[in-house]
C-alpha cells in the first residue's frame, strides 16, 4: 500500500479539443479522493519544463506512486519511467489514465468528463495497491553467441553476427560437414565463396568452432546462457549471451550401397562405362527431386576425365535458373542426357541396373546402367536439439518459430533463435537473406549489453502452492519450474508476464506485480462505479 | 446508464483502442476498458465479480487467434469465458451478457462494433437484474 | 490423488435451501489439483452462489475459507472460528474432507459440494483418468502395471471381453480397453506367458465389498499409556 | 380388495395367521424338501423358503417354492439383495410369478462374510426397501423399474422383515414406517426372546397407527439347548437372548421338551398383543417340531 501518499498529475494538453475536457474539474474530482497527497496541473508533461516540474513535485510531496493523466500511453511510457527513477521511485511505481484517447476523443461532452473522471478513479485504485516487482534492473548480456549447425546456415548466421562485433561458437555436431549444401547458387564463384567461408571459419579470431559436439545441458538465463557440451566425451562448458539453431540437410553422391561416388579413375579402372544419377527417393517432399548442381557438375568431371563414359541424369525437373542452365547446355553438349521422370522409376537387377519409367511423352521407357548413383539427403538431427533446447517442432519435424512474419527466427524460448531450412526454396541467396534477419532477431536482444529483467512477473506464495504442476504446463514459456522445497518457482529471467498461470493456479498461489488479482478487482469496481 | 466492462489485452486491442482514439470513432461511453498483459490473464472469478458488481455486460478482447504475442494467451482467455458464460446460464444471469472478441491493433473500428453488438444485447437482455435492486 | 468434480449449481442451491450462514471450505491438496476444490474454485463457487442469492433472493451469506488437508483433524480445528455462527458448511473437499468436518462440527449441517470420483491421475494438464479401484489387493504384477479393476468396466480378471474392439472399450469410444494395454503392455514386456494360466476367482476380503477398511501401523499409534501420558487424545 | 395369496386371504379374515420356515438343502435333489412338505403340510398358512440364509449357498428359494406349490403349499420366498441386483431381481420375480409364487419377503440378507465363502463379491445394488418399491411397481404399476410395461404384471403379497432387538430402538419403527410406505403388505420380525423389549416396540408401532397398515406376523424361534442360546445371544448381532431363557434352558432336564414349551407359552403370550396379526415360526434344522408346536399352541385343529 501507498505509506506516502498518492500523486495525480494532469497533464493540461490530455484535454483534447472538441469536446474540451474540464482538466480543472478533474483536478478537484481527483483531489476529492482518499489517499491522494497531490494534485498538481502540469503544462505538457512530455515537455522539458513540464518533466522538470513534475520529479521537482513528487521528490518534494514524499509520494511514493503516481497518476498520469494524459494522453495515451503508447508512447510515453518510456518517458514516464524516466520521470520515476528520477524522483528516487520505482520505474514502474506509475499508472496512466489516458483520458484523451479514451474519454475526449470518443466521447460525447458530460460523458466524456465523466469517463475521464472513472479512469482517473481506475488508475488510483490500481497504483494504491501496487507493490514493488521483486527486482526490475538490468542484467549483463554476454556478447557471445553460439550457433549450432554444421552446414552454410550456420555459417552465414555467424558471419552476420560476427560483422556486428560479437564472437560466435560454431557448435557442430559432426567433423568437418558431409556431402555437399544443398543450395541453388546463382553462379560458380558465389559457390566457391560459400564453400572457401566454410574452410576458413576456423582461422576468424573472433569465432571458434567446436566439431562433434553434442548439447548436455542448457541452464541459465536469456543473456547467460550456459551450456554443457559432449565433445568426443569430454564435458565442456560454454557460456554465451544468446542461441541460435540452425539445422541443414546435406545432400550427397551415393552408390545403392551407400559407399560414396568413386572418382572417374576409379570408374575407368573398373570398366563403369554407363553411368546414371537418380535422385534418392524422387518421390518423398524432403529429399529435393530436382537434378541439382552436384549431379550436373560430378558428370562433367567423368565426361571431362574419361571421354568414353556415359553419364544420365534422372530427375522431375532441372530447376535451370540462370548459372544452373548454363552448366546443363554445357553438360547437353558433352553428351550428359537428360530424362524428366514422374515419381518412382522401378531399379533392378545390379551391374547392369535396368531402369524403368513411364515418360509422359515418349511412352514406356527402358535405360541400363552399370553404376547407378542416388543423390540422397542427410536430413538433420533436429528432434534432438529441440530436445536439450526445450523448442517445439512442427509437424513436418521443422523448428517453430513463435510467429514467422512478425518475429522470424524467435521460438518459444527467450534467447534462442532458429533459422529455418526452407524445403520449397533452395536458393542461397534467400538463405543467407533469412539467417541474416535471424541473427538480427538475436542481435537486438544482445546489443544493449544489459537486459531488463523482472519487473511485472509471476511469483509463486509457496504457503499456498499445491505443486499441481497446472503453471509448468499452461505456461508457453516454460517459466515456472518446481524448486527444492517441492513447490512451483517462476524463473523471473523466463517470464513474460503474461498471466496465464495466474488464471490457471487452483490454489491462487501465483500473482502478478503490476497486474496482480486485487489490482484488477479493484479497477473493475472503480470502472462499475462501486468505488464512492 | 448502461455499464459494459471489457478486459482488453494491452497489445492488439489496446493498440487499438488508442488508434479508435486518434481516429475520433466514437462508441458509447457505457463501454469502460481494463487493460491487462494479456486475455489470458482473466479468470473466471473476475468475469462473474464484474456481474455481481452491477456490469450488464462484460468482454474480454483479445488479439486474433494465431497473432497472440503470448502464443496462446487468447485461447486461454476464450476458455474461461465458455466457462463462466456455463456459470452464468446456470445461475440465472444468462451467458449472453458475456463475449469474447478478437481485435487486432490495426482495429479500431471494432472497439465501437463490439460495443454496439453488446448494447444490443443489454437492450434485448434488460439491465443487470442486481444493480437494479440496489 | 483422489479426483473429484463439483456437483451442478443448481443441485448446490437446492441443497443450501433454508440455510443462512454458508461458509465454503476449500482444500489445497487433491482437489486443488484436480481443478475442482482449490481456493480458485472456492472463489468461483462463491461468486456463482452469491449471484444466485441475490437474483433469488436467497438471503445467504457466504463465506470462503481454505483448509490445507481437509481429511485432517488437526487442519479442520483452525476452521472453528470460521464456523462460528454459520448453520452450514459447502465442502469443496472429496468425500474424506467433507466428513472429517462433519465429525468435528457436530451441529453445523455439511452439505458435499463435489463428487469424489476416483483415484487416478492427470492424463494432460486438464483430464483425470481413474486408474485404481483400491480393491486391496494389488494384481498388477499379473497384468503388466495395469489394472483390470479400475480400468476394465466389467473388472474381468480373465480379458479383454468379446466387446473389445480398435482398443477401445464397448462401453464408450473415449475408454480405451485396459485388456488391451495389459496384452501390450505385457507384449513389451515379454511377459505374455502371465497372459497363459487363467487366474483364478477373486477375494473381494480385502475390498469394499469385505466391509469398511481400516488400517493400523501400530508403530504409529500412542498406547494408552501414552496418550495418558500426553493427556488428553493425540 | 381381493386376496393375492391364501397368507393374505387368512390375514384379511381375521384369522390368526401361521407362517414357518423350511430351509432349502445343500442338494440338487428336492428329495427333502418333499419330505418337508408332507410333515408340515396343513401345520402353517406359509412357509418361507430361505435365500441363501447367512450367506451359505443352498437350493434356490424359487426352485424350492415350485416344489412346494407341487406338494399343494403355499410358499413366501425370501429374496435378499446381497446376491442379485435389480435386473435379475426383477427377472426372477417374473420367473416365480409365473411359477404360482405370490408371497415375497423383502430383505437385505446377512453380509458374505458370515458365510462359508468370504471372498465373495457381493451386489446390494439395491437395499430392502428399494426392492419393495421396486416390487410393488412391478405389482401396482405392471412396469419394470426403468419403465417399461408388462405384458402379465405378477400378483404379490409384499412381505418384509423387521428386527425390534436391533439399535437405534427408537428408529426401528421408523423404519418399518418407510418400509409400509414402500410397499410392504405384511412384517416377519426377528425371533422374539425379550418379550418386553418387543411389547415396547409394538407400542410404538400402534401409537403410529401402523398396525393397521401391514399385516404383523411375531417371529418365534424353538431352542434346543442352552447353547444355542448362548450362540444366539452373543454371536448373532440385533439378537437379544435375556438370561432367564439361557437359565431356563441350562437348568431343564429336557432342553429341547423346554424349548418347545417356551415357544409354545411366547406364542400363547403373543396372541394376546393388539395389532400382532400372527406368528412365524423360525424351527430351523427343528422343521419337524412345528406341526406338533402349532398344535399345542392349539393355533390348529
Amino acid at each position: 500500500m501507498s505509506d506516502g501518499g498518492i500523486g495525480v498529475f494532469i497533464c493540461s494538453w490530455g484535454s483534447g479539443k472538441d469536446p474540451k475536457l474540464d482538466m480543472d474539474g478533474l483536478l478537484s474530482f481527483a483531489s476529492g479522493i482518499e489517499g491522494v497527497a497531490l494534485v498538481k496541473m502540469i503544462d505538457r508533461i512530455c515537455s522539458k519544463p513540464g518533466q522538470k516540474e513534475m520529479i521537482a513535485a513528487i521528490k518534494g510531496s514524499g509520494t511514493d506512486r503516481f497518476v498520469v493523466v494524459a494522453c495515451s500511453a503508447r508512447t510515453k511510457r518510456k518517458l514516464y519511467r524516466h520521470i520515476a527513477t528520477s524522483s528516487g521511485l520505482h520505474p514502474l511505481a506509475f499508472e496512466v489514465a489516458s483520458v484523451r484517447e479514451q474519454a475526449a476523443f470518443v466521447h460525447e461532452g458530460p460523458e466524456a468528463q465523466r469517463k475521464a473522471e472513472t479512469l482517473v478513479r481506475m488508475a488510483v485504485e490500481k497504483v494504491r495497491l501496487w507493490v514493488e516487482p521483486p527486482f526490475e534492473e538490468e542484467m549483463p548480456a554476454l556478447r557471445n553467441v553460439a550457433v549450432l549447425g554444421d552446414g552454410l546456415m550456420a555459417m552465414a548466421v555467424a558471419n552476420e553476427i560476427m560483422a556486428q562485433g560479437l564472437t560466435v561458437d560454431l557448435v557442430m555436431s559432426g567433423g568437418s560437414p558431409k556431402g555437399s549444401p544443398p543450395y541453388i547458387f546463382s553462379n560458380q564463384d558465389e559457390m566457391d565463396r560459400a564453400l572457401r567461408s566454410m574452410a576458413e571459419a576456423s582461422s576468424d579470431p573472433r569465432m571458434t568452432t567446436i566439431k562433434n559436439a553434442s548439447v548436455l545441458d542448457f541452464q541459465g538465463p536469456p543473456g547467460d546462457f550456459g551450456l554443457v557440451l559432449d565433445v568426443a566425451g569430454e564435458m565442456v562448458p560454454l557460456r554465451c549471451g544468446a542461441v541460435v539453431l540452425a539445422p541443414e540437410p546435406r545432400m550427397e553422391l551415393r552408390t545403392i550401397d551407400g559407399s560414396p561416388a568413386p572418382s572417374a579413375q576409379e570408374l575407368i579402372a573398373r570398366g563403369l562405362r554407363r553411368i546414371v544419377i537418380l535422385p534418392s527417393g524422387a518421390s518423398s517432399g524432403i529429399g529435393c527431386s530436382c537434378m541439382t548442381p552436384r549431379g550436373t557438375l560430378y558428370a562433367l568431371s567423368l565426361v571431362d576425365a574419361a571421354p568414353g563414359i556415359e553419364v544420365s541424369l534422372m530427375g522431375r525437373e532441372a530447376r535451370a535458373m540462370d548459372w544452373m542452365e548454363g552448366l546443363q547446355r554445357l553438360a547437353q553438349e558433352k553428351g550428359i542426357r537428360f530424362f524428366r521422370i514422374d515419381g518412382e522409376p522401378k531399379v533392378e537387377g545390379h551391374a547392369p541396373t535396368v531402369i524403368t519409367w513411364r515418360d509422359p511423352l515418349l511412352g514406356d521407357m527402358r535405360l541400363q546402367a552399370d553404376l547407378l548413383l542416388l543423390d540422397t539427403v542427410l536430413t538433420p538431427e533436429v528432434q534432438s536439439l529441440a530436445k536439450a533446447f526445450d523448442v517445439p517442432v512442427d509437424e513436418k519435424g521443422e523448428l517453430l518459430s513463435i510467429d514467422s512474419r512478425l518475429r522470424p527466427g524467435e521460438t518459444v524460448r527467450k534467447g534462442v533463435f532458429a533459422a529455418r531450412f526452407r524445403v520449397g526454396n533452395m536458393l542461397y541467396e534467400d538463405m543467407a537473406l533469412e539467417a541474416g534477419s535471424v541473427a538480427a532477431r538475436a542481435l537486438e536482444m544482445l546489443s544493449m549489453g544489459t537486459l531488463e529483467v523482472g519487473g511485472a512477473v509471476a511469483e509463486v506464495d509457496q504457503e499456498k502452492c499445491s505443486a499441481c504442476l497446472g503453471c509448468l504446463r499452461v505456461c508457453p514459456y516454460s517459466a515456472p519450474m518446481i524448486g527444492q522445497a517441492g513447490k512451483a518457482e517462476v524463473r523471473m529471467e523466463l517470464c513474460q508476464g503474461c498471466g496465464a498461470c495466474v488464471a490457471l493456479c487452483p490454489s491462487r498461489a501465483i500473482d502478478i506485480y503490476c497486474f496482480s488479482d486485487s489490482q484488477i478487482v479493484a479497477q473493475s469496481r472503480a470502472a462499475l462505479g462501486k468505488v464512492r | 446508464m448502461m455499464r459494459i466492462l471489457a478486459f482488453c489485452c494491452e497489445r492488439g486491442p489496446g493498440e487499438a483502442i488508442d488508434l479508435a482514439g486518434e481516429k475520433r470513432m466514437r462508441y458509447p461511453a457505457d463501454l469502460t476498458l481494463i487493460q491487462v498483459p494479456c486475455a489470458g490473464r482473466v479468470d473466471v472469478a473476475h468475469l462473474l465479480k464484474a456481474f455481481r458488481e452491477g456490469a450488464d455486460a462484460v468482454v474480454l478482447v483479445g488479439c486474433l487467434e494465431g497473432n497472440c504475442h503470448h502464443i496462446y494467451g487468447n485461447i486461454e482467455g476464450r476458455k474461461k469465458v465458455d466457462r463462466a458464460k456455463q456459470i452464468l446460464d446456470e445461475v440465472g444471469l444468462g451467458g449472453q451478457r458475456l463475449e469474447m472478441f478478437h481485435v487486432a491493433s490495426n482495429q479500431p473500428f471494432r472497439i465501437a462494433e463490439l460495443a454496439a453488438e453488446m448494447a444490443s444485447r443489454v437492450e434485448r437482455l434488460g439491465p443487470n437484474p442486481l444493480a437494479v435492486k440496489e | 490423488m483422489i479426483i473429484g468434480e463439483q456437483k451442478r449449481l443448481e443441485e448446490i442451491s437446492g441443497m443450501l435451501d433454508g440455510h443462512r450462514g454458508i461458509l465454503i471450505a476449500g482444500c489445497r491438496s487433491c482437489v486443488a489439483i484436480c481443478l475442482a476444490g482449490g481456493e480458485k474454485e472456492v472463489a468461483v463457487m462463491a461468486e456463482s452462489l452469491r449471484l444466485i442469492s441475490s437474483l433469488r433472493g436467497k438471503g445467504w451469506e457466504i463465506e470462503e475459507a481454505m483448509v490445507e488437508r481437509q481429511c485432517e483433524k488437526e487442519w479442520v480445528a483452525e476452521l472453528r472460528p470460521r464456523i462460528e455462527g454459520k448453520d452450514c458448511v459447502l465442502s469443496l473437499a472429496c468425500g474424506v474432507g467433507a466428513q472429517t468436518v462433519q465429525a468435528m462440527y457436530p451441529r453445523v449441517r455439511v452439505l458435499p459440494g463435489l463428487n469424489t470420483s476416483n483415484m487416478g491421475a492427470p492424463e494432460e494438464s486438464g483430464i483425470f483418468v481413474e486408474k485404481c479401484g483400491g480393491c486391496g489387493d494389488c494384481v498388477l504384477h499379473l497384468t503388466g502395471g495395469i489394472c483390470p479393476i479400475a480400468r476394465c468396466a466389467k473388472s474381468l480378471l480373465n480379458g479383454p471381453c468379446g466387446g473389445s474392439q480398435g482398443g477401445k472399450c464397448e462401453v464408450s469410444p473415449d475408454t480405451p480397453c485396459a485388456w488391451e494395454e495389459i496384452y501390450h503392455s505385457l507384449e513389451s514386456l515379454g511377459r505374455l506367458d502371465l497372459l497363459e494360466e487363467p487366474i483364478p476367482p477373486k477375494s473381494w476380503l480385502p475390498a469394499r465389498d469385505g466391509g469398511p477398511r481400516r488400517i493400523v501401523r501400530k508403530e504409529a499409534v500412542l498406547t494408552e499409556e501414552q496418550k495418558r501420558l500426553k493427556g488428553g487424545k493425540a | 380388495m381381493s386376496a393375492r395369496s391364501g397368507l393374505e386371504r387368512t390375514l384379511l379374515g381375521g384369522k390368526f395367521a401361521v407362517t414357518a420356515e423350511i430351509g432349502p438343502p445343500k442338494s440338487a435333489s428336492a428329495e427333502s424338501v418333499r419330505r418337508h412338505a408332507h410333515e408340515m403340510k396343513g401345520s402353517a398358512d406359509a412357509f418361507n423358503l430361505t435365500d441363501n440364509q447367512t450367506a451359505m449357498s443352498r437350493m434356490s428359494s424359487i426352485a424350492c417354492a415350485a416344489v412346494l406349490i407341487q406338494e399343494g403349499l403355499e410358499p413366501v420366498v425370501q429374496m435378499t439383495c446381497r446376491d442379485r441386483n435389480r435386473i435379475a431381481m426383477q427377472s426372477d420375480i417374473l420367473g416365480a410369478s409365473a411359477l404360482g409364487v405370490r408371497n415375497v419377503l423383502c430383505i437385505s440378507g446377512d453380509h458374505q462374510t458370515f458365510g462359508n465363502m468370504k471372498e465373495a463379491k457381493n451386489v446390494y445394488d439395491v437395499d430392502s426397501v428399494q426392492e419393495l418399491m421396486i416390487l410393488r411397481k412391478m405389482r401396482d404399476e405392471g412396469r419394470l423399474w426403468s419403465g417399461d410395461e408388462l405384458e402379465t404384471a405378477p400378483e404379490l403379497f409384499l412381505g418384509a422383515a423387521a428386527n425390534p432387538f436391533a439399535d437405534p430402538f427408537e428408529f426401528r419403527v421408523t423404519r418399518l414406517a418407510k418400509k409400509v410406505k414402500a410397499g410392504a403388505d405384511f412384517i416377519q420380525t426377528q425371533s422374539i426372546y425379550d418379550m418386553d423389549r418387543f411389547e415396547r416396540w409394538m407400542a410404538l408401532v400402534r401409537a403410529r397407527g401402523l398396525h393397521e397398515k401391514v399385516h404383523i406376523l411375531a417371529g418365534v424361534m424353538p431352542l434346543k439347548s442352552h447353547k444355542v442360546a448362548l450362540y444366539m445371544k452373543n454371536k448373532v448381532a440385533g439378537m437379544m437372548v435375556p438370561d432367564t431363557v439361557v437359565e431356563r434352558l441350562k437348568s431343564a432336564k429336557d432342553a429341547k421338551e423346554e424349548g418347545i414349551r417356551l415357544c409354545v407359552e411366547q406364542i400363547e403370550h403373543l396372541r394376546t398383543i393388539e395389532g400382532v396379526k400372527g406368528v412365524h415360526i423360525m424351527a430351523m434344522a427343528w422343521e419337524e417340531k412345528v406341526p406338533e408346536i402349532v398344535k399345542r399352541a392349539g393355533l390348529r385343529p
